[in-house]
């Protein structure tokens, strides 16, 4: 997957100069092979941000791995190790209001660039002057881009060498683990309260349990993501993995419910052999940053020394 | 047959309406006359078990609050001053009549086609009944609605003001068809601004005054006690002297 | 006899064409010729899932919902004299979509049991308004008030419940999408038998309708119980919708843009209208899931895509048509 | 006298009341005495940017898109005749959620572009319905039909966009649910002209719609060009919705709760109606607003669930109040 | 005044219906009589400038559809067969008469109360200017109509059948009231179903038969030409013998 950074960077002397509103915004857009055009930027401008928010419990996560302090995060970062005592609670990072932000006076705004609401907030809040950096993570290889950016720009390189660097290996350690064998195939649910969505090779959970031997029923590349219930079926998946949205502790009680009770699920080999496994929700529902090689490691266990 | 004692109504503001005791037969055309804003309508609504009322309606000797509204319809039926221009044909709004009848469970029998048939007969719709309500002149929307009452055949008839829009051989033969339903034992009320028709056709005439209604009795009556009539249309009535007048009483000066 | 072949058995033919089309058509891991060796109590033990398990309910849910919206559409613009009306615009969809994320808090990950609160949510929403509406008249105006008042009421929890727990968005998004594709047959077989039953109650009582529709007046004098007859037709909506939508969620513009199409079509009473929509309700959504499980297989596309895609220029069509009818309205 | 106080000084008055209280209350890192500070030229720059740059351009926002949104239900209700007619129904909130997800697709990263985009939608659609409703004779169901019909069809092409391009659903529910917590500034500056112009011409124009309800017939003896003024007003609405909603996304019940409350408590001419729905509907907006982001600071709430929360009982206690007079209509 | 020339006009189906030529003068109260779904509302309302027509209106020299929907308004008045109940009050009624002069730009200057006024007055309607429409009885609910059409003032004055549901002695007021506004210039024509009071009150009568208008004259001329009356009305006319009658001319058998 390719990753995409883009960088709204405000020069404060710029707005100074130009009438309110009337700012220049440049914008980069940095793609892999581009990295370098970002070093050059961060290193003429030799102040590190010193107020900066990040506004999603991955972002945050992200900034404290990279040795960053925050001055604001969105609620649900708040239990993150690392966080400060004064770092301000924003709240729902859907729904942060724009004058909570301004009266931080932050120098950095870290946003997802995925998320329209976050998008709106992020034009918004550079267009009155609050330099806004926007991340894009849909797999390993991204959240190394991305601590490789956010390290540079806090000068922690042995931060980037503990969180990733070692990551990175123990991840070829148990990828190295992997038995040759017959290819199993796999459906991944991703459930809320009321309904359940298959997720397909473009989720960062798909890449882990692929690069381990398995193979997703929903793997194409068409953009259609409702998979028929008739297909499912027909494939027959030797594996259901389930990740739920909200809270875990209720649907590690209840998410049996889904597969019995209903005709069509318990015609499933995997249901009827019991080969379904609700996984946990940092690890496989939210990305796991400097626990990415846990999530291999769960993934590995539940796949192979179970047996 | 619908006998009134001590009828009482009343707006949410204004001024009560009262019948102290009034008796509409069948087997007779009872008008209901009196100047705009008597109390007419509100008399006939009332009547016909549309509105609250204090005191005592009987229907056939019941009381009107006592009739479940279906029975009620069998016995009663009401047209309202104004009535509805609607995207509708005029068969199926005459076979609407049957509603009381069949309700919603029974469908329409060979009976209720006679029925329509023969209300729409009586009224000369027969060759409009596939046209559009919204399509009708306005006198032939009323007869529509009229046929609509006749296959309703109920005892009794109330109609508010049924000649509205209606040109002279549609009212001659209005009061025709009324003749026939009144020889069939029907008992007809209507309210009616035409004076001389009024008392050529009724039998017996109900006039009403701010909101009350206090005179009634046959044409006869009335053409004696001149000043009731005077005060409320500004002419008297009399015995027609004329003998190629068309109707018996007409209105002097 | 023309009459009858045109409004009875030309629908009912079209009807059986596209439940039979439903039936044969989908994945291409299941053949024709298995489908009838299935169907005569032959075929494998996964060909049997799908058919019995999979297809065939999905088929009833499909023409159940399909009818069960329309008429309760029906039944509401009649009522109401109101071609806007519909049961979304009542409230009753945001009754159901409360209670669905009410039932979501409380006992999540039960997908049986949210068809009941969609349900009871529609049933409840609906009695509220008509309890307001009689205080205040039964009157038109003071129906429509009284369902958007209780409407916005609904969403206004449905806010608060989303804000308080920001997880359940995902439930809101699903269940006012809606689709067949996560049909649940316990759903299937709490929903049909209820929709079966108020359908021909409706039909039924479709004589009141028309009554209704002559005004007030001439109705009480025609010995119609006004009040009555404009809650109970109110409730069948309520019911109607409640337990389609309690199969799968909110399907948009079903109810709003099959009984008018019927409307500007048919012109007889409500009882040959009901019938119409019914019929015609069911055939178009199960042709729309039909073409929405098949057109890019093994995925879905959601059926209320193919209703307003179809539905909308078709209905367009029939307003450039009928555009004499409609200039005296 | 005590007319001219009841319907312009007092409305007016708390107008002026709600604006102050929003200009004041907010973030506790700015007290009242900064505000007057900065207000009065000093103050440091960080209280100048969120004085000027956030609070006043929210509170404009949030002012001219309930007065715009509330008029623009009024002139769409009472141009038809119907309580349930709102721009949502009519397509327009369609229309422009069409053209948002339409940008999104094509230059997914200019946000500040989307609020034309939404305004371009919205105006595209009226015209089409305005085209449709005119070729079948401009009468009230053919404009409703045409509405109906054109929110149906842009719904369906919304689905298609998502269904081809599932990442844009995020962008579809942030204009769904609609807010001024990330408000635009350039938004502002280009809707909020806009909207107090054609709020002024709709003030004059309201003539027009007092003729329009007294019924085709009358309305044509009058000199009214029925169908022209028909249009007219409902391309306001368009205008007027279009550049709220390019603003802030869909603020749901605005357009349809406000002005039914003043059309129960007011019975004057459309004049005074439209001055009505103005000054409440910004007063009203303003204040749920103000809550939405000051009750749980720094959190916020949805603006839109304030309203239906405080909206939907006023409502219900309006309509018990005013039963009389619903029972008449 | 309104000219008439090889009128024609049809609606989506049905016959044609014409009128050769027709001239509906100021100063003149001009009576359209004829059976129901004759024509007579669809001859008036497409003399308003209502409906697409083919052939020549001539309003005060100019050809109708040449007038923009304003000016026209000025010139020609027109009361429908049937109006709304609308859930306003009857001064916001008349007041909306003055629609044609001050548009949607100017406000009610005195000019306009004083004509909405005088009105309301020659209605006798100032009483019940705060009431809603809906509070009133039919026959109240009609004089508020015409008297916004008064307050329109336009020098052409067209009223289908506005006698209707009102009493006599609005009846005869209306009358008077139409006298007055003929003295002031104006030219009425109004559709009527009641032969005597239309032969008393009409300058000039227009009958139409089968959707053409053949035959015009004053009630003289008609009162000759007995059968064409008795073909269409079941009755003639004769000039009234009787001096206590009120009308001069009255119905024979
Ligand atoms: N809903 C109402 N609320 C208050 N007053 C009303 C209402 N309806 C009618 N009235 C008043 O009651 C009085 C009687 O009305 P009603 O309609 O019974 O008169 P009517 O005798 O039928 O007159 P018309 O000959 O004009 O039809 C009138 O003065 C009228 O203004
Ligand atoms: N919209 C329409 N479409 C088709 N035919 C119509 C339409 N409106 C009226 N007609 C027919 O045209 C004829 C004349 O109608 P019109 O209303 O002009 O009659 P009228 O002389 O005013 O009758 P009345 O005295 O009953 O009011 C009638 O036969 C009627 O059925
Ligand atoms: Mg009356
Ligand atoms: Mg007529």
């Amino acid at each position: 997957s390719k990753a995409r950074t883009d960088i709204v960077n405000l020069d404060e002397k710029n707005s100074q100069n130009n009438e309110a509103g009337q700012n220049i915004s440049e914008e980069l857009t940095v793609e892999e092979d581009q990295t370098t055009v970002l070093e050059e930027e961060t290193s003429k401008d030799q102040a590190l941000p010193q107020r900066v928010i990040a506004l999603s419990k991955s972002n945050a996560e992200l900034w404290v791995l990279a040795g960053g302090e925050l001055v604001g995060t969105s609620e649900d970062a708040l239990n993150i190790e690392g966080i400060g005592e004064g770092v301000e609670d924003l709240g729902d990072m859907d729904k942060v209001s724009l004058e909570a932000i301004t009266a931080l006076e932050p120098d950095l705004l870290i946003l997802f660039g995925t998320e329209p609401a976050q998008k709106a907030l992020g034009e918004a809040a550079s267009e009155i002057g609050i330099p806004v950096l926007f991340t894009n993570i849909d797999g390993f290889e991204d959240y190394e881009k991305v601590m490789k950016e956010f390290t540079d720009l806090t000068g922690r390189d042995d931060l980037y060498e503990k969180n990733v660097v070692s990551v990175r290996e123990e991840i070829d350690e148990i990828l190295k683990k992997v038995p040759e064998g017959e290819e199993k195939t796999y459906l991944f649910l991703h459930v809320s309260a009321t309904k359940s969505k298959a997720e397909k090779n473009d989720y960062f959970a798909s890449e882990i349990f692929n690069s381990l031997g398995l193979r997703n029923i929903a793997s194409d590349d068409s953009s259609f993501d409702e998979l028929s219930m008739e297909a499912i079926v027909s494939a027959d998946p030797d594996y259901i993995f389930v990740v739920p949205r909200g809270n875990e502790k209720k649907a590690l009680e209840s998410f049996d419910s889904i597969f019995v009770n209903d005709p069509a699920w318990e015609s499933l080999t995997a249901v009827k052999e019991g080969r379904y496994t609700l996984l946990s929700k940092d690890l496989f529902g939210l990305k796991p940053n400097d626990k990415w090689a846990d999530a291999y490691k769960e993934a590995y266990d539940l796949l192979y020394t179970n047996e | 047959m619908i006998e009134v004692k001590n009828l009482k109504t009343k707006y949410s503001y204004g001024d009560e309406f009262s019948v102290a005791s009034a008796l509409f037969e069948n087997g007779r055309i009872s008008g209901v006359i009196g100047k705009n804003g008597s109390g007419k309508s509100t008399l006939l609504k009332t009547l016909a078990g549309q509105r609250k009322y204090e005191g005592r309606i009987l229907i056939n000797q019941k009381e009107c609050s006592e009739y479940s509204s279906m029975e009620r319809a069998r016995e009663v039926a009401f047209l309202p001053q104004s009535v509805k221009n609607l995207n509708m044909d005029v068969r199926t709004l005459v076979e609407h009549g049957r509603y009381p009848y069949h309700g919603n469970f029974r469908r329409m029998g060979e009976e209720d086609e006679k029925k329509v048939n023969r209300a729409l007969e009586l009224t000369h719709m027969k060759s409009f009944e596939k046209r559009d309500l919204y399509e009708l002149s306005g006198g032939e929307r009323q007869l529509a609605y009229l046929s609509m009452i006749i296959a309703q055949d109920s005892s009794m008839i109330l109609m508010d003001e049924p000649t509205t829009y209606m040109d002279r051989i549609h009212q001659d033969e209005f009061f025709s068809i009324l003749r026939i339903l009144v020889k069939e034992g029907k008992g007809i009320v209507m309210v009616c601004h035409d004076i001389e028709q009024c008392f050529a056709y009724c039998d017996k005439i109900f006039l009403m005054e701010d909101r009350k209604l206090e005179y009634a009795g046959t044409p006869d009556v009335f053409t004696q006690n001149e000043q009731i009539i005077r005060r409320n249309f500004g002419i008297a009535m009399k015995k027609s002297e004329d003998e190629e007048s068309v109707y018996p009483f007409v209105m002097k000066k | 006899m023309k009459k009858i072949i045109k409004w009875y058995i030309l629908p009912l033919g079209i009807l059986i064409l596209s439940l039979v089309a439903a039936l044969f058509a989908g994945s291409k891991s299941i053949s024709v010729k298995d489908i009838i060796k299935v169907l005569s109590g032959g075929g494998s033990a996964f060909q049997k899932v799908i058919i019995f398990q999979v297809r065939i309910p999905r088929i009833i849910a499909t023409a159940s919902t399909g009818a069960a919206l329309s008429v309760s559409g029906y039944l509401i613009q009649n009522n109401l004299n109101n071609t806007l009306a519909s049961p979304g615009i009542l409230g009753i969809n945001n009754g159901a979509g409360l209670f669905v994320l009410l039932f979501a808090c409380l006992f999540p990950y039960h997908y049986a049991g949210k068809c009941f609160a969609a349900f009871i949510g529609a049933l409840l929403v609906t009695t509220a308004i008509c309890i307001l509406a009689s205080v205040t008249g039964m009157s038109k105006t003071s129906i429509v008030l009284s369902g958007v008042a209780f409407s916005a009421l609904c969403l206004s929890v449905i806010d608060i419940i989303i804000s308080l727990k920001p997880e359940t968005v995902a439930d809101r998004v699903a269940f006012q999408i809606g689709g067949f594709n996560a049909l649940n047959i316990n759903s299937v077989k709490f929903a049909v038998p209820f929709i079966i039953i108020i359908l021909i109650a409706s039909l039924i009582m479709a004589p009141s309708l028309d009554i209704l529709m002559l005004g007030d007046d001439v109705a009480g004098g025609l010995g119609l119980n006004i009040k009555f007859y404009r809650a109970a037709h109110i409730l069948f909506a309520a019911l109607l919708s409640g337990a389609a939508v309690s199969m799968c969620g909110i399907i948009g513009f079903m109810g709003l843009i099959v009984p008018n199409v019927v409307r500007l079509f048919y012109r007889g009473n409500s009882r040959g209208g009901i019938f119409l929509c019914m019929v015609i309700g069911a055939s178009f959504l199960t042709l729309c899931d039909l073409l929405g499980r098949s057109l890019v297989y093994p995925y879905e596309l959601p059926c209320g895509l193919f209703l307003s895609l179809i539905g909308a220029p078709f209905l367009v069509w029939m307003l450039i048509k009928k555009r004499k009818r409609l200039g005296m309205a």
